[in-house]
Formats: C-alpha cells, structure tokens, sequence
C-alpha cells in the first residue's frame, strides 16, 4: 500500500489542507486535512454531527471556508464556486435523498449532466439505467412519487451521470436494501479501477471498510486517526471515536 | 387480546400495484420487523395503517373495529402512532414543546377554555409536561429539553420524534426506518427503547434496512417485495430463506 | 401681551390630497393656497400676523385624513382648516374639526359636509353637489330639450352618489332616466355599456364621475361609434387631462360640463377682470400656460382670502368672532365666486355663480359658455 | 408556551402595563392619545389575527373586511337605531365572528397563498357591498358614527376602554398560546403532517382560530368607527388589511410581544414621515423593505437573539443515552391510565 | 354582442400576460411577486413616454418599454427576493414584493402623473374600425405569442428543468452546478420583460396610467389560480375566461358586483379542482 502514501503528489487527486468551517460563529471543523489519491476509495468515518458533510459542502464549496487550502488534481480551487468544480470533476451526491420531487426521474438526470452540457446528454443515461433498472422502470414518474430509498439510489445515479473524476458520496446506503448498498459499493470501486476516485462518507462501518483503500475518522471536526482498513480493524481507534472518549 | 390486523390489503397507484394482497397482524407486546427492497411498499403499508392513504382492497381492523377508512386523527386518538422515514419537528419549538404535542389526544378543554385558562387547562398542561419530561429523559434527551428543535443533532432528532409517538398513549407504534443514518452506538441504544416499548406491552412495527439490527431484536418478520409477502417467521427463518437473501439481502 | 399675540402667526392646516389617484385638482388648488399665502403675508399678514401653512397629504385617504386633522388640531394647534378635498375623507374630518372648535374652510362638494348645527364652524366655499347637477340637468332638459336620459357614475363612492342624486333630481323635474350604470372608474372599455345606452333611445349622456380614465373612454367610444349624442355632466369633463385621452380632438364636441362664471370667457372674449387679475399675477408660477382647469386654483386663492376677510372683519382669530364674522359676511367678492353666508347658511357659492360650458373651448384653464 | 418568564421580563411586562393604563394622564395631547387609540384599535384586530397569521400560518390580508363589518354593524346599530353602544359593540363583534365563519368555511380548505388572494377579494367585495347597499351603508356618502356611552364617552374613556378591551383579548391569545392550543396551532403551520400525525383535526383547528379572529375584528371595528366618528367605504382601502399583515410579520411569526410592537412602529410610521408630503407613501415602502431585509424574522427573533447574546449556553454535542428504567416507567403510566 | 366578447378577449389577454409573468418568476424562486401588474404598468407608462412624448418609432418604443421592465425585474430579484429566500421564514417575499410595487408605482406617479395619459397609436388604423381595432386584437396576438414562445423556451432548452430543480431545492441546484442566482435573475428579467412588453401591447386599452398595477396584480393572480399555478396554457386559458366572465358579468349586472363575481368564479374553481384546471398536484406528502 505504499504507493498511497498522501506524501507523493503524483497520485494525489485531492488534497485538503487545514481546513477551517463555521457557521456563523460556531466553528464546526476545526482544521482538517487529508487526501484522496487517484484512483482510490477514501472513506471518512465518524460519529453524527462530527462535521463530515460539512467538510464535504466545504470542498465543493456549497458553503464557505473559513480557512484552509483545497487543491485539485494540483490546481488551487478553493477559491472557485461550485459550477466550476463541478466542471472540474468534482460532483458530490449529499446526504439524505436530495432530488427534485417534481421533476420526473429522467430529468433528474439530465439534470445531473447539466453542468457539462447545457442541453443535457441523454447518453450518458444508458448507464445509470443498466446499473439501476429500478429507475428505468420509474423513468418517467415525477421523484416524489418514489420511495425513499429510489429517491437515494436517483441522487447517486444524478451523481454519476455527472462523470466525475473525483465522486464524493455522503452516508449513501441511508434507506437503501442491503443488496443495492453492496451494488453502489461495487459501482464505486469499479469507478476507482477506471481511474476515478471516490471519497465516502458512511455510517455502516464493516460495509464501507470492506471496500475501501484507506480511513480517516472524524472527531468532533477534526482528523483523529487516519489508515488502513486492516489497521482500523486492529486498533482499538473505532471504539473510541464511536463512543466518544475513553 | 386486540390486536392490530391487515387483511389482504391491496394498494395500487394509478397503473402501479404497491401492495398486492398483503396481510399482517400486529399483536401487544411484540416487535414486528418489516424488511425488503425499496420500493416494496413498506412505507405505503405504514401510511395505509396511519391513515394516510385509503385501501384499494381489503381492510384493516383494530380489535374488529373497520378502520380502512377512517381519518389519520381518528387513528392517532385510537393510539396507533408512527416515526417517519425523514424526521418531521417542529424546529421553532422546544424540544419539550415538541413532546408535549404528543399529549393531544388526552386534551380536554376546548378552544374557550384554553383561552380563559381555566383552571383544568392549568392542570392539563402541568400533567402533560411531566410526562413529556419523563419520556425525553427516558430516550436521553434530558440534556436538550430545552433546546430548539432545530438545533438538534440527527440522531437527537429520530429519539425526539419517539418521545413524540410515546408522548400519545399508543397501543401501536410504526417505526419508519429509525435507524437510519445512526452510528452503530446510537443503534444500540434505539433496540434498548424498542425493547422497553415491547415489554410495556406495546406493538411494535419496525420498518429498517438494518438487518442485522431487525434479526437481533424482533419477534416475526415480514418480508415483502413488489407489494407481495414473499416470507413471513421468526428471524431465524426469514434470515436463511433463500428468496429473501436473493432479492434483498444479497449473498 | 397685545404685541406679542400680534407676533405670533396665524396657523392654517391643510388638508390636501397630493398623491394618489384624482389628486390634480388638489395640485391645482394648492397653488391658489401657497400663492394667497405668500401675497398676504409679503403684505404683512392679517392684522400683522403672518400666516403659517401646514400641509398635510392625506393621499385621498379617509383614515390618514383623520389622522392628519387630529395631528394639525390638537398637536400644531391651528386656527383654521382648510380641506380636505375628496368627499370621503371631508365626510371623516369635519365631525373632528367641529368637536375640536376649529373653522373649517370646506370645498369638498357633498352636501352633507355643512350644517348650521352639527358644525356651526365649517363653512363651504365651493359649490355643492346639487348645484352641479342642478345646473347640468337644467341645461340638458331646458335648454338641449332632451327628456330621454342616460345616468352614467362611476363605482366609486362619489360616484355612485352624484349618480343617485342625478337621478332623484331628474324625476323632480319629472324625467325618468332611460338607463343608469355604474361603471368601474378603471374597465378598459365601455362599448357595452354605452351601446346599451344607445339601444335604450337615450339622447343625452350624464356621466357623473370625477375619473379622467373613465369619461375619456366614454367620449372616445361614443366617438368610434360615431353616436352624435351630447354629453353633459361633471366638471372633469373639460379637464385638459381628457382631451390629451381622446382619439380625435372633435370627440370633445357637444360636450358639455357645470361650471363657474369666474372661469367662462364672456361674448367679448374676457374672463371676468379679477379672474384675468389673478391668472396674470400667477402664469410665471404657473410655468406660462395653465394647463389645468384654472376655478381650481381660484378656488384655493379665495379659502385663505376667505379665511383674512373674517379675520379681519372679527379682529381676531377666536372661533366665536370668526363664526359671527362669516355668519354676517354677504356678497364677498372672491375670484371664484361672490360668497354669501348666514346664521343658517353655510353654503356660500351662489347658484348664480354657475354656468354650463363648451368643453372644447379649453383655454387658459377657462371655456366658453355653452350654447344657449 | 413552556417559556418560563424571567423575572426582569416580568418586571418589564408590569412596567409597560402602568405606562398603558396612564397614558391619557402624561400624554403630550389629543392627537397623541388619538394614535394612541388607533393603536389600541389596530391591536384589538391584530392580536386576533396573530391566532391566524403568526401561530397557525393562514395569511390573511383581508381582514380589513371584518373591520368593515364591524363598524357598519355599530354605526347601523348604534347610530341610525341608537341601540345602546356596549350592546352594539358586542353585536358588532357576534357579526363578525359569524362572518369569519363564512368566509373561512370555503375559502380555509385553500392553500397557502391561495387563501391569502381570497381573504384579499373578500375585503374587495365587502367594499363593493356597502356601496351597493346604500340604504343600510348609506352607499358613497357613509355614515356618521355616534360615541361609546359614558362612562366611555370623552376620549380619555374611550382610550381606557380600548385598553380593556385589549387587555383582554391579549390576555385570551396569550393563554391559548402558552397551551396545548398553542402548539397544535404551530404544528399546523410548520408541518400539517405532524399535526396529523399526533390526531389535531386541522380544518376544525383553523376554523376556530379564524372565526375568534372574525369576532376580534368585529369588535376592533366597532371601536374603529366610533374613534373615525364617519365612516365610508374609502376607509377600508384594502391597504389596511395589509397593513394589519405586514405588523405580524415584522413583529414575528408565534410572538404575541412582536406584532404588539410591530403595531406600534408602523401605526407611527407614516404620522413620522408626514411632512414628507409628498413621498410619504414612497418612504413607507422603503422602511418596509429595510426591516424586512434588516430583521427577517421578526422583532421577536431579534429579542431572542439578543437574549442569547447576553447569556450564550454553546451547545456541546454528547452521545444519547437512554435512560431504561425511567422510560419504561413513563410508557407503563401512559398504558395504564 | 360581437364588441363584448372581443372586448371581454382583450382584457383577458392582458389577465393572462400577466398570469404567465407570475409563472415564470415563481418557476425558480417559488415567489407570487406582488410587483406583477406593476411590470405591465411600466409597459405602458415608459411606451407612451418614448413613442409619444420622445416620438422614437414603435418599435423602438417597446424595446425600451421591455428593456425597462427587464431591469425592475433585475431589481427586485436582487433587492426582494435573493436575500430573502435563503431566510427560514415563509412568505417574507410577500413583503418585499409588496414593498417594491408601492415605491414604484408612487415614483411613476410623481414622475409621470397621477391622471391617465393617452398611449399612442401604434398601426396606423382608423378609430371606427369596431371589433377589429388594434386595442383589443394587439393584446391578443401578444400573449398567445408569449405562451407558444415560453413553452418552446421550456421544452427545447434544459431550462424548464433547471428553474423547476432549483426553485425546489437551490442547495441540491448548486450541488449538481446550476448557477441558482445567475439562473433566477434571468427568469425575472424575462417576467419584467414580458410583463412590459404585455402592458405595451394593451396600452390603448389601460391608458399610460400609473395604477393600473394593483388591479392586474389581483385579476391576474385569480387567472392563474383558475387555470392552474405553473401551467402556461392554464394561465392563458384562465385569464382569457375570466375576461370573458367578467365582461359579461358586468354587461348583465352592472358593475357593482364585479369583484365579487370573479372571485366567486376562483372560489369555485378552487373548491372543484384545488390545484387549478391545468394545474398538477403535489403527489405522496409522506
Ligand atoms: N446549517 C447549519 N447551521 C448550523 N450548524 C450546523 C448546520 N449544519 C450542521 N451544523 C452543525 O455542524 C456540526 C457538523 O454537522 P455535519 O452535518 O457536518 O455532521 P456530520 O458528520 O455530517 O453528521 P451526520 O453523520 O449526522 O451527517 C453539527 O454539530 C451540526 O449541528
Ligand atoms: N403516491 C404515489 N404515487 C405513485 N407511486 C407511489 C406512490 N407512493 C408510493 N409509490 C410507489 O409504490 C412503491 C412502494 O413505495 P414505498 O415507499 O412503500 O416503498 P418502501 O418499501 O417504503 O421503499 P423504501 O425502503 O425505499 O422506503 C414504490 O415503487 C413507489 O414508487
Ligand atoms: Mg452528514
Ligand atoms: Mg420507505
């Protein structure tokens, strides 16, 4: 696993630097860095309201930084609004089934494909469509009329029309079956194997160690601990950081 | 013994079946799991018993009494509450305000009363508020009480929203997915609430794609897919069947 | 004490509705008040007081009026009020003057506004309703010779009043309107109504509305329809407003609108020479030509000269004094009118003072008589 | 609601109800106390519609219309059948109350926005009812309002029946907003489902508040007329209704004390912009925009804010641990009884 | 009888101008704009200040009328609604609409007058022509213009589903790199525009008067309530029946009961099919 050691820029796709959020003056993440390297899936683990969305917002810039540096595949944006994020390959599917209840599913995911293409590119749809065939069936329904859980399996879907470079997925198994959580596990390694990378966030802890490459965990707005899924597995860090002290 | 029953219920929207001649009893003093993939009208069953969609088909009786068509507020004062799958609060209120609201169905004195605060009102109120009291320490919100809602955390938020449904007396309480996005600790804690809930003798209908959570504290599970029960039996039984690990929870 | 009394200034409140919908003729009349001011006091005030002008926007509306008044009566303490201008909001202040004990100068033209008893201090300087309408219906039965009315007011609540009172006063004169309707003072077009009229036989139009919208439309859709019937009523009528709103300029033919001696040219061409005195002594405020109709301004002029004669004549600004001044006060000369009041008169505008007009004679804010 | 008060808002409470109940006695002059009335007025209305606007989240803008009804009924009543004035004053608002009735029953099964256009309407045609029907409203010309009878009857009684009246009505809404009432009133503006949900019966809910609002403004209007002593049907310019709205709003949804000094402000605002002439209307729109965009959620927020300035608890984030024993206690009580 | 029905069309055009310029701001910002009638308003004022009183070409006069009403629709997104819809609270936007509409229909009217003033002529027709005048058939052709040309914006650009997407959850919007404030602008200065070039086109019929907004704001609402919040098509047919109805209410009862007509009409409509005749309701609250 040496080739993923964060200190060897090459690789590195994102690199987030003494990052700093608040709201207004609550300061949530107090200083966290960490990286995601090409072609790997990174996930962050940590307790509820340890900050790990708004890291996330904060890197997409859905929110704004307080301090810190945000570079990607080596260019500075921490600057750069979301549109041109988004148009540099970082597309983020939030937390808690966030599609457009009256939009159909279909222009859901035209939506998805907006920002690279203002008219939209069906033919991207075809794949979404293979992956999730419970989609296609509904593809004409209005979003609100899906269940919960096809609403959270639509936003992943809107994620990876967007032909990201770099897939950031917050708590995505949330409402959905055990056997679509392991389906959108694969889909993100298979991502990973074609040279993305994906950076996760989850809450089922065995399921996303059993796919990632490499852990942060998260504690009250910081990088408490950071491996291996085979290092984590070891240590006693898990317990910690889920129970809170001791 | 009452008990809460469904009986061949169908549910279909427009072309749509959701629910296709389910039947499930749910009985005091047990926790009853529901599981299956998305979209296998787990919710819709939920709404249909709460009230907030009418039967197609078939009907749905507490202790014999037809409540197929009956209001959600009839339902709610009969003592059948529910969570919902998305936390619904009320963020500019206390938490404890939050609580109480669930105390409705035992409110006494009309509109006039309230108003000129006569004194049952004074008493109501009192007695409301140390239930509600006693409920949020019971779920461990004793730290937030009062605290807009608004400000809680995620999980605060699914354990306000159980204080909330105990708050009314149920007999029968729905949980809509509770676990969902909880840490493997909170979790933990949400199946202790469960099973005091049990043991007071009420009956519990948990809906949860936590299986591991659902085979470890319910007493019968129902599975469902495309609106058909395809297994029903303690978890044991259901957890080894081969349909069930074939459409839902995966090799 | 005596010297400083004469120091202190004479305070007049203004009721004025500058703003809002129908506010020009308030415009207008504010000119003739700011000018009557600055001329009195530039010779030295009323008995040696100047006089102090408050004014108040009241934007037509009756609650701000009331407001306003209570404001002027009791906090600035004035001597005197003048306005306010709309009927609505008159109908809401005068009880307040009254009660306060303060003259109240009145040119709004309902009739209940004045009564010797109810308000004792409010004095009318304007004409009322019914002399308007008196002298239209008058000039349309008698003198046109038509008998078969049509009584056109507009939905507001002046309007729907005139209207009634048009009505009334024709039967008086045993004329049975052929058909009445009240119309929106905004409809964007009045074809159906007035082909209703014309289907109805009616020979004469009465509208009684002060909305420029509302008889524009009404004279252009008579005009489209090349209907040649007159039309007859309320002052607005001749108002330049209209004319910019017509279709085709002889759309303002055989029309013809109450109203005032002091502003109706003579066969010799003239105005009367204190109208000619005080549209002279004005036209460099008033920016050259006088583009709205001029017995406004005249009207404005004359309350405060009103206001110094009684003063004047009482010596003072004491209720009593004024009331027993103004009671007394016959044949005054004003620009607009030659007033009369009495114990139990408190209308002072004599139905002599009114005329019927050509209103396509429109000239310097004055007309020519109507043909007789 | 479950606010305990703090001894220093108490104290400020009983403060401002001496300065009310004295006013006539350091008032600067009538014109004074007569906005002091108006006020009052406004307030009687609007504490009313408070129930409607701010706690149950229906936005009436046509009030303005029951105010109307009301103070025709009194000037029908009191003044042409000089029916005794206390009597017509709670007929006025008996009238009212049925006319909320009717109003609310169609247009309350509307949503949000939809209902606000109607209540709009309603006040428009109340207008064009009383010009219609002349022989009761005296069409275009209105009506000459009488006086309450004494002891109400100089402006100083007047003033202090306004402020019992007001008291009272205040006093109403204020418990029916600290109680169960209070609450499920708030459930059904923040969320109809969860008001579902825990049984409130959301129509018959609104209709009360709507109706008790109806019965406010009633009353309000007949007070109204007799403070204007004329009234035409040019005094219930559908911007009052507006007006009445927009001092919830600033003053904060769920506040009694906001919309109370919300009133306040806007009933003083124009008298302040007066010698503006001219502008006075433009000015009024620009103080409108600035609070709104200034305090957008209201006086009240910014009290709560400021409280929380002073004393700020941070809010330290700790895992939930349920407490067995005593929960299962809590259920048992709630089974048995 | 012909004349009352054309009449009755014209002004339910300028109704349904005015429902379609309420649609197209609340397709990205969820806003009933109360400055609504105030934009054709501004139409018709600054048309009749260009082509009569400056006496530039037609044309040219309703290009400036548009772009006028453009840059009010500019103004209020930027003033009224971007700061207030990132608030919690509700219907904030009621207010600052509303406070909008009074401070520009107050400033046209110290400007440009508080009479109505005649607004030009713009085809050279003469004024006997009846039914077939300019003033009833401009208004007309205009709306019917604008629905076939918004429906096409709609369907042949990503723009109908983009100002649907963010009107419903701007924080998602951004998320997926829709750039929300550049977006909602644009829709509102499309409104002030279309709102312009409507109040242009039925000139002859309001005259250039500085009050005709607060009554369209209103019979506008009642058209699109009618026809269905967000259809285009309901706005038109709403507002050309309520045109219609009204005419021929006022031409059998008089125009005393006007107002309650109408809206006893929407109240109907309303208790009939709540979501409005073309509208579509908000499907599975839980
Ligand atoms: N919009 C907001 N305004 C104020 N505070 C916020 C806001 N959003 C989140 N917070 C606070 O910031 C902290 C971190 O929130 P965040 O959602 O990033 O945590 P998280 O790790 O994503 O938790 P979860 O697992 O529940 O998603 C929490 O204490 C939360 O209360
Ligand atoms: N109002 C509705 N209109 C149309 N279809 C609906 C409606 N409500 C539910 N459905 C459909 O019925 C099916 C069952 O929905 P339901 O929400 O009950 O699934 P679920 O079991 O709760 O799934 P999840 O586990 O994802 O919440 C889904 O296919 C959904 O699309
Ligand atoms: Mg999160
Ligand atoms: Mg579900």
């Amino acid at each position: 696993m040496h080739d993923m050691i964060p200190t060897q820029p090459a690789q590195t796709l994102l690199k987030v630097t003494d990052l700093h959020v608040a709201y207004g003056k609550a300061e949530v993440v107090h200083g966290a860095s960490f990286v995601v390297p090409a072609g790997r899936l990174v996930v962050l683990l940590g307790r509820n309201g340890a900050g790990k969305s708004t890291m996330l917002h904060a890197i997409s810039s859905l929110i704004s930084k307080k301090g810190g540096k945000i570079e990607f595949d080596g260019q500075d944006i921490t600057a750069s609004g979301p549109i041109e994020i988004v148009r540099a390959g970082v597309v983020q599917v939030l937390q808690g089934h966030r599609v457009f209840h009256s939009l159909t599913v279909e222009d859901n995911l035209l939506i998805g494909t907006f920002a690279r293409n203002p008219r939209g590119d069906r033919s991207k749809l075809d794949r979404v469509y293979t992956l999730f065939p419970e989609l296609k069936e509904k593809r004409h329904q209005a979003a609100s009329r899906l269940s919960g859980g096809q609403q959270q399996i639509l936003a992943v879907g809107q994620g990876i029309v967007g032909d990201p470079r770099l897939l950031i997925l917050d708590e995505p198994s949330l409402g959905l079956a055990p056997i679509i959580i392991n389906r959108i596990l694969d889909v993100a390694t298979e991502l990973c194997r074609e040279g993305m990378a994906v950076l996760l966030v989850e809450q089922l802890v065995e399921k996303a160690l059993q796919h990632a490459h490499h852990c942060y965990l998260v504690e009250t707005g910081r990088i408490a601990w950071e491996g291996t899924p085979e290092e984590l597995r070891g240590g006693d860090m898990l317990h910690r950081v889920y129970l809170g002290g001791g | 013994m009452t008990a809460l029953q469904v009986t061949d219920v169908t549910k279909s929207f427009g072309g749509l079946t959701a629910l296709d001649q389910v039947s499930l009893e749910l009985r005091p003093g047990e926790v009853h799991g529901l599981i299956g993939p998305n979209g296998s009208g787990k919710t819709t069953l939920l709404n249909l018993l709460s009230g907030y969609y009418e039967p197609t088909k078939g009907d749905i009786r507490l202790d014999g009494e037809d409540l197929s068509r009956t209001r959600v507020q009839h339902r709610a004062r009969l003592g059948i509450a529910r969570t919902f799958q998305k936390p619904r609060l009320l963020g500019t209120m206390t938490v404890l305000d939050n609580a109480m609201l669930g105390a409705w169905r035992d409110v006494g004195s009309n509109f006039l009363g309230t108003a000129l605060s006569l004194g049952r009102t004074r008493r109501e109120e009192r007695e409301f508020a140390r239930r509600a009291g006693e409920l949020l320490m019971g779920v461990g919100l004793g730290h937030a009480v009062h605290r807009r809602a608004d400000l809680l955390e995620h999980a605060e938020q699914r354990f306000l929203e159980i204080a909330r449904a105990l708050a009314m007396r149920p007999k029968f309480i729905m949980l809509d997915e509770p676990a969902g996005g909880l840490t493997a600790l909170e979790t933990e804690h949400l199946g202790r609430i469960i099973q005091v809930m049990r043991d007071a003798g009420l009956g519990v209908l948990l809906v949860e794609h936590h299986t591991d959570f659902v085979f470890r504290i319910c007493d019968r599970v129902t599975t469902l897919d495309l609106g058909k029960v395809i297994k029903r039996g303690t978890p044991d039984e259901v957890r080894k069947d081969p349909e069930v690990i074939r459409v839902y929870l995966g090799a | 004490s005596q010297t400083a009394l004469a120091e202190e200034p004479i305070k007049i409140g203004w009721l004025s509705s500058l703003t809002g919908p129908l506010s020009s003729a308030a415009v207008a009349e504010n000119q003739g008040v700011q000018y009557a001011v600055e001329e009195i006091n530039k010779a030295g005030g009323i008995n040696g007081r100047q006089i102090e002008l408050l004014t108040r926007d009241t934007a037509g509306d009756p609650t701000k009026a009331v407001n306003f008044a209570q404001q002027l009566l009791f906090r600035d303490k004035v001597n005197f009020i003048i306005g306010p201008v709309n009927s609505g909001e008159s109908l809401a202040t005068g009880p307040i003057a009254a009660k306060a004990g303060v003259p109240n100068i009145v040119i709004g033209s309902i009739d209940e506004l004045t009564d010797s008893k109810k308000f004792p201090l409010a004095f009318r300087a304007i004409n009322t309703n019914t002399q308007w309408i008196k002298s239209a219906n008058d000039y349309a039965l008698d003198v046109l010779k038509r008998k078969k009315v049509a009584v056109i007011g507009d939905t507001s609540g002046y309007g729907t009043s005139s209207a009634k009172t048009a009505a009334e006063l024709l039967k008086k004169a045993g004329v049975e309107p052929v058909y009445s309707a009240l119309v929106d003072p905004n409809k964007t077009d009045l074809s159906d109504e007035i082909s209703k009229a014309r289907a109805a036989g009616a020979d004469v139009l009465m509208p009684w509305s002060a909305a420029t919208g509302l008889l524009g439309r009404l004279l252009n859709t008579r005009g489209n329809m090349q209907w040649d019937v007159p039309v007859v009523g309320h002052p607005a009528l001749m108002a330049l407003p209209i004319k910019e709103l017509l279709n085709k300029p002889e759309y303002w033919d055989g029309v013809y609108a109450a109203g005032y001696v002091s502003t109706t040219y003579g066969t010799d061409g003239k105005l009367p020479e204190r109208t000619q005195a005080l549209m002279d002594a004005m036209r460099p405020k008033l920016g050259g030509e006088i583009n709205f109709t001029f017995w406004w301004v005249a009207l404005g002029y004359d309350t405060v000269k009103v206001i110094e004669h009684a003063v004047k004549k009482a010596g003072s600004t004491e209720p009593k004094a004024f009331q027993a001044a103004m009671e007394s006060t016959t044949g005054l000369d004003g620009v607009y009118a030659t007033y009369s009041w009495g114990p139990d008169q408190r209308n002072g505008f004599p139905d002599s003072g009114m005329v019927v007009n050509r209103a396509n004679t429109f000239k310097d804010g004055s007309f020519e008589l109507a043909p007789q | 609601m479950t606010n305990t008060r703090s001894p220093a808002g108490s104290a400020g409470l009983l403060a401002g109800g001496v300065a009310l109940a004295t006013l006539p006695l350091w008032v600067g002059d009538f014109y004074q106390l007569h906005l002091a009335q108006l006020i009052g007025v406004y307030w009687i209305l609007i504490v009313g519609l408070n129930l409607v606007v701010g706690f149950t989240g229906q936005l009436s803008i046509g009030h303005v219309g029951l105010l109307a009804i009301g103070a025709y009924t009194f000037a029908f009543l009191a003044g042409t059948h000089e029916l005794n004035p206390l009597f017509a004053i709670a007929i006025a608002g008996v009238i009212g109350g049925l006319c909320g009735l009717l109003l609310g029953l169609p247009s309350l099964r509307l949503p949000g926005f939809y209902f606000a256009m109607t209540t709009m309407a309603f006040s428009l045609i109340v207008t064009e009812l009383t010009l219609a029907q002349d022989e009761i409203t005296g069409g275009g010309i209105g009506l000459a309002v009488p006086g309450v009878s004494a002891p109400f009857d100089t402006p100083d009684g007047l003033y202090w029946l306004i402020l019992i009246v007001g008291g009272l009505v205040t006093w109403l809404t204020w418990n029916v907003s600290r109680c169960m009432w209070g609450r499920s009133l708030i459930a059904i503006r923040d969320s109809e489902i969860t008001a579902m949900a825990v049984g409130i019966s959301l129509f018959r809910a609104k209709l009360i508040v709507f109706v008790f609002s109806g019965v406010t403004a009633g009353v309000a209007g007949a007070l109204f007329a007799s403070l204007q002593s004329y009234i035409t049907p040019d005094t219930f310019v559908f911007e009052l209704g507006l007006f009445f709205f927009v001092c919830i709003i600033i003053g904060g949804r769920g506040s009694i004390l906001g919309p109370f000094i919300g009133t306040i402000i806007l009933t003083a605002l124009p008298e302040l912009v007066a010698p503006l002439a001219k502008l006075g209307n433009f000015f009024y729109g620009l103080t409108l925009l600035a609070v709104v965009l200034l305090i957008p959620e209201g006086l009240q927020r910014l009290f709560e804010v400021l409280a929380e300035k002073l004393r700020p608890r941070r809010i330290e984030s700790h895992v939930v641990t349920p407490d067995l024993t005593r929960l299962a206690a809590a259920i048992r009580e709630g089974q048995s009884s | 009888m012909l004349l009352v029905i054309v009449s009755g069309l014209a002004v339910g055009a300028l109704y349904a101008a005015t429902a379609l310029v309420y649609n197209v701001m609340f397709s990205t910002s969820k806003v009933l704009s109360v400055t609504t009638g105030h934009l054709c308003m501004l139409g018709g004022v600054f048309g009749a200040w260009l082509v009569s009183d400056l006496g530039v070409p037609s044309v040219l006069g309703l290009a400036g009328a548009a772009l006028v009403g453009a840059a009010f629709g500019f103004l209020t997104e930027i003033v009224a609604i971007r700061r207030v819809l990132s608030r919690p609270v509700e219907h904030l936007w009621l207010l600052t609409t509303l406070a909008m509409a009074t401070m520009v229909q107050q400033a046209v009217g110290l400007w440009w007058g508080t009479e109505p003033r005649p607004f030009p002529r713009l085809i050279p027709q003469d004024f006997s022509a009846g039914v077939m005048d300019q003033k009833y058939w401009l208004p007309i052709v205009t709306v019917i213009v604008m629905v076939l040309g918004l429906e096409f914006f709609y369907r042949r650009t990503m723009y109908g589903k983009v100002f649907v997407a963010m009107s419903e959850d701007v924080f998602a919007a951004q998320a997926r790199g829709i750039a929300t404030s550049r977006v909602r602008s644009l829709s509102y200065v499309i409104a002030g525009a279309l709102g312009a070039v409507a109040g242009f086109a039925a000139g002859q019929l309001t005259f250039a008067f500085f009050a005709v907004g607060h009554g369209l704001t209103l019979y506008g609402f009642i058209a699109l309530a009618a026809g269905g919040l967000g259809s285009n098509v309901g706005a038109l047919v709403g507002g050309l029946a309520l045109g219609l109805f009204s005419t021929f209410a006022t031409y059998f009862f008089g125009g005393e009961y006007q107002q309650t007509i109408a809206v006893g009409l929407l109240i109907v409509v309303l208790l009939l099919k709540p979501e409005g005749i073309f509208g579509q309701r908000q499907v599975r609250a839980v």
